[in-house]
């Protein structure tokens, strides 16, 4: 074993998918307003960025090639383009987002206005890209999130009804008056949280920073089936919180501090000093995550060296690329743009822009040239296929149910 | 010349027929890996076919799975293989081969 | 030894360059062929071979092609004028060829390093910290 | 794709804008109940944390201005309808009167939490607890 918390690079990049600011807010609102009739679809998102990022986990490691590389091998320049602009453009919308969610963070410990906060978050976030390497970075960052996991102490404290919580979430039905677009429009920006491009992005980049091997693909699966499930778990739990306290007095989460009140009143200070860490740790581990993913992915499109491997001299293009995109995210974010509705729009954005993504890698998978023996199994393109679809469906549908529910108004 | 300037052109045979598209150049290597590559790559022909995605994914030359993708994009077509002397000119977006394009070897998945 | 038959749009376009020193040097943009002298009216058996892999910028305008793609390698030609052959990496210094192409020779020797020396010397350098070890 | 956010973002913004009749104005009238209701029944539960001595100052008095702020910019959008009827005119009072009343409440619950006067604020639990009702009433009598 490389190290102790050999780990951490999956719960770092499940934690920027699944609870990063703009999810921590949808999921409270969900349960808030669906209570668990969409639990559904953290569990099928979880199962396909288990599938996905194991792939392209698997990839990285056998042929130390990181996705947005393969990405233009398979779809060629042009099309590889496309996928980057779109994949920027999502990348830079989350980021903004980050970075102002780790000043909500902070404004609702210290009560000082989130803008005030905003540029020296950003410039944090720079620090630490620059100065701290790439695995006490994800320690750090994948350790302090797991705070997070308070929510579902919450939760078990307050002492649901677990056969009924259970019946609602299998048997999901919807309140009168809540149309079915609006619901699906909520099931695809659930989707799309929990398999984001950038996630897989970072993983497989991290792989490559970690110098992953053939002989790493145990730790790529352990990595996989720890961290993204233990996502989905955080996600599911603050789907609930909400859904035991906030839905019974109909209350429409818009805020943080809405998504903290049931652990509060359940855990009291300690509970809230615990999640206001986990919010810090999560959203400044999904801003890393972002920032990192816009200048890998723009590096491994030319070529370009990139990386926290090398020294910042060594990878000057990638450096520059993502100085200019941290500061590029926090003008936008000192525009006062509400950072919840724009990480809300980039999740159903990345969901339209995931075959992209998804099918390159689905291929390489079972190239022998790249993976020699370690090509999927009938399973995984089994359960491949199937995703396959499900992702098609997801991003034909995204845009058309955005529009006609006035994105779930 | 540059491979992209090869790569889509239209290959007819001499009867005027159309027989595909370019969507590969086959190289091979002579001589032994290690020492530097000097001259070694030699172009010894053009791999063609109708609909270039397949191609440009790999499938029909290694890759196989998993089946949806690959009945997607293959088709019903396998490329064929275009040995380098029977091509006899390059005219533009289109390239003429001598014969008749039934007698080229299909490419072995 | 047999000799190893190479798909040149799957397996060379596309890839990335590695150098002597394992830092990643640029794609595969396009790669050159040299046709034999006077083909195809020397009716010699003579095959094309494969002289270069050409890397960098202008090559990968204008290889996108479309409006974007000439416009950027119209741009590119403006910036560095008369320099057609700019990019090419002689096959000679071509070492292996693997899911990365690796290279004999330095980033630095290559012509498509240009763009990365500029900024490390303008942008990352001035910055304090630039050249502190990642481990 | 980026013009398609842009779009997205603007038209979001502008949720609240003319009524289409009647019918259309009450369920915007309703819409805003329900909306200033979820802040009064936030305001309650941050109440309930500072009479149990569950949270910190500063968490709570955040909470208690954002659901302010939600509110009234709620109302804010309510306001600027043209209302289409004499009938309408009615209604439009009628919200601005119960929306008011629960807008006082919060503000008084926000300064009470700057002012650490714990006991003030207890005292407004009930009251916006009625409040609360109150707004849920109008909701249910106005439902079209």
């Amino acid at each position: 074993m490389k190290k102790v918390f050999a780990v951490t690079l999956g719960i770092l990049t499940a934690i920027g998918g699944f609870v990063d600011i703009g999810d921590i807010v949808a999921n409270a609102a969900v349960g808030a307003r669906y209570k668990w009739a969409l639990a559904w679809v953290v569990v099928v998102g979880v199962i396909g960025i288990v599938l996905f990022a194991e792939m392209a986990g698997r990839v990285a490691a056998v042929s130390g090639r990181a996705v947005f590389d393969l990405i233009r091998e398979r779809l060629g320049p042009r099309f590889a383009l496309a996928n980057l602009i779109g994949s920027f453009f999502v990348n830079l919308m989350t980021l903004t987002a980050e970075i102002a969610g780790v000043a909500l963070a902070l404004e609702l410990a210290t009560d000082v206005n989130y803008l005030l906060w905003l540029p020296v978050c950003a410039f944090a976030v720079w620090l630490v890209i620059w100065r701290v390497k790439f695995e006490t970075m994800e320690d750090v960052f994948g350790i302090v999130g797991l705070a997070m996991i308070v929510v579902a102490v919450t939760v078990w404290r307050a002492g649901p009804d677990w056969g009924s919580m259970f019946h609602e979430a299998s048997h999901p039905s919807l309140n009168s008056g809540e149309g079915l677009p609006t619901y699906f429009y909520y099931a695809i920006a659930l989707f799309g949280a929990a398999m984001t491009p950038y996630e897989v992005f970072f993983f497989s980049s991290g792989a490559v920073e970690e110098h992953w091997t053939r002989a790493d693909l145990f730790v790529n699966r352990a990595n996989v089936y720890i961290g993204f499930p233990l996502g989905g778990l955080l996600s599911l739990a603050l789907m609930s919180a909400a859904a035991l306290t906030l839905a019974p007095l109909d209350i429409t989460v818009e805020h943080l501090g809405q998504v903290a009140l049931p652990t509060t009143l359940t855990l009291g200070k300690l509970g809230l000093a615990t999640l206001l860490i986990g919010f810090f740790a999560a959203t400044f581990g999904a801003a890393l995550e972002t920032a990192l993913s816009a200048g890998y992915t723009i590096a491994q499109y030319f070529g370009w060296q990139w990386g926290k491997f090398v020294r910042p001299r060594e990878a000057a293009r990638f450096h520059t690329v993502v100085l200019a995109t941290i500061v590029v995210a926090a003008i936008i974010g000192l525009s006062s743009v509400d950072p919840i509705k724009v990480t809300e729009y980039s999740l159903i954005f990345s969901a339209v822009a995931l075959p992209l993504t998804y099918i390159p890698i689905l291929v390489v998978a079972n190239d022998p040239g790249y993976m020699g023996t370690k090509v999927n199994s009938r399973f995984s393109n089994a359960l491949g296929s199937v995703y396959l679809v499900i992702i098609l469906v997801a991003a034909l549908a995204a845009i058309p149910l955005m529009l006609a529910t006035k994105a779930g108004a | 010349m540059r491979l992209s300037e090869l790569l889509g052109k239209e290959v007819v045979d001499a009867s005027g027929e159309r027989a595909g598209h370019v969507h590969d150049v086959r190289i091979q290597q002579d001589g032994p890996v290690t020492s530097g590559f000097d001259a070694a790559l030699r172009v010894h022909g053009l791999i063609i076919g109708r609909g270039g995605l397949a191609n440009r994914l790999g499938y029909g030359r290694g890759t196989r799975g998993p089946w949806v993708i690959r009945a997607i994009v293959e088709g019903r077509h396998r490329p064929s293989f275009v040995p380098w002397h029977r091509i006899s000119a390059i005219e533009g977006e289109r390239i003429r081969i001598s014969g008749s394009h039934d007698d080229l070897e299909r490419v072995e998945p | 030894m047999a000799a190893r038959i190479i798909d040149a749009a799957l397996e060379l376009l596309d890839r990335q360059l590695i150098d002597r020193d394992d830092k990643l040097a640029g794609n595969v943009d396009d790669v050159e062929i040299t046709l034999p002298e006077n083909w195809p009216a020397n009716e010699s058996d003579e095959l094309p071979v494969v002289t270069a892999l050409l890397s960098g910028p202008g090559v990968l305008a204008e290889r996108l092609g479309g409006r974007l793609g000439r416009g950027w390698a119209e741009f590119h030609r403006r910036i560095h004028p008369g320099t057609a052959g700019l990019g090419a990496i002689p096959v000679a210094q071509v070492r292996e060829i693997g899911s990365a192409i690796r290279l004999a020779v330095a980033r630095d020797q290559l012509p498509s390093d240009r763009m990365e020396d500029w900024f490390r010397r303008h942008v990352i350098a001035k910055i304090p910290g630039a050249g502190h070890a990642p481990e | 794709m980026v013009a398609i956010a842009m779009a997205a973002l603007l038209t979001s913004g502008a949720c609240v804008g003319s009524a289409r009749g009647e019918g259309d104005y009450q369920k915007k009238a309703v819409a805003t109940t329900e909306h200033v209701r979820s802040s009064v029944r936030t305001v309650q539960l941050a109440i309930q944390a500072a009479d149990e001595d569950d949270a910190f100052g500063p968490f709570l008095s955040r909470v208690i201005s954002q659901a302010e702020d939600d509110a009234g910019s709620a109302v804010n959008g309510f306001d600027t309808i043209q209302p289409p009827t004499d009938t309408s005119d009615q209604l439009r009072d009628d919200v601005d009167q119960i929306a008011a009343d629960s807008l006082d409440l919060i503000a008084a619950a926000r300064i009470a939490i700057r002012r650490g006067d714990l006991e003030g604020l207890a005292g407004l639990a009930d009251l916006l607890a009625q409040a609360g009702d109150n707004l849920e009433q109008f909701g249910q009598d106005h439902h079209a």
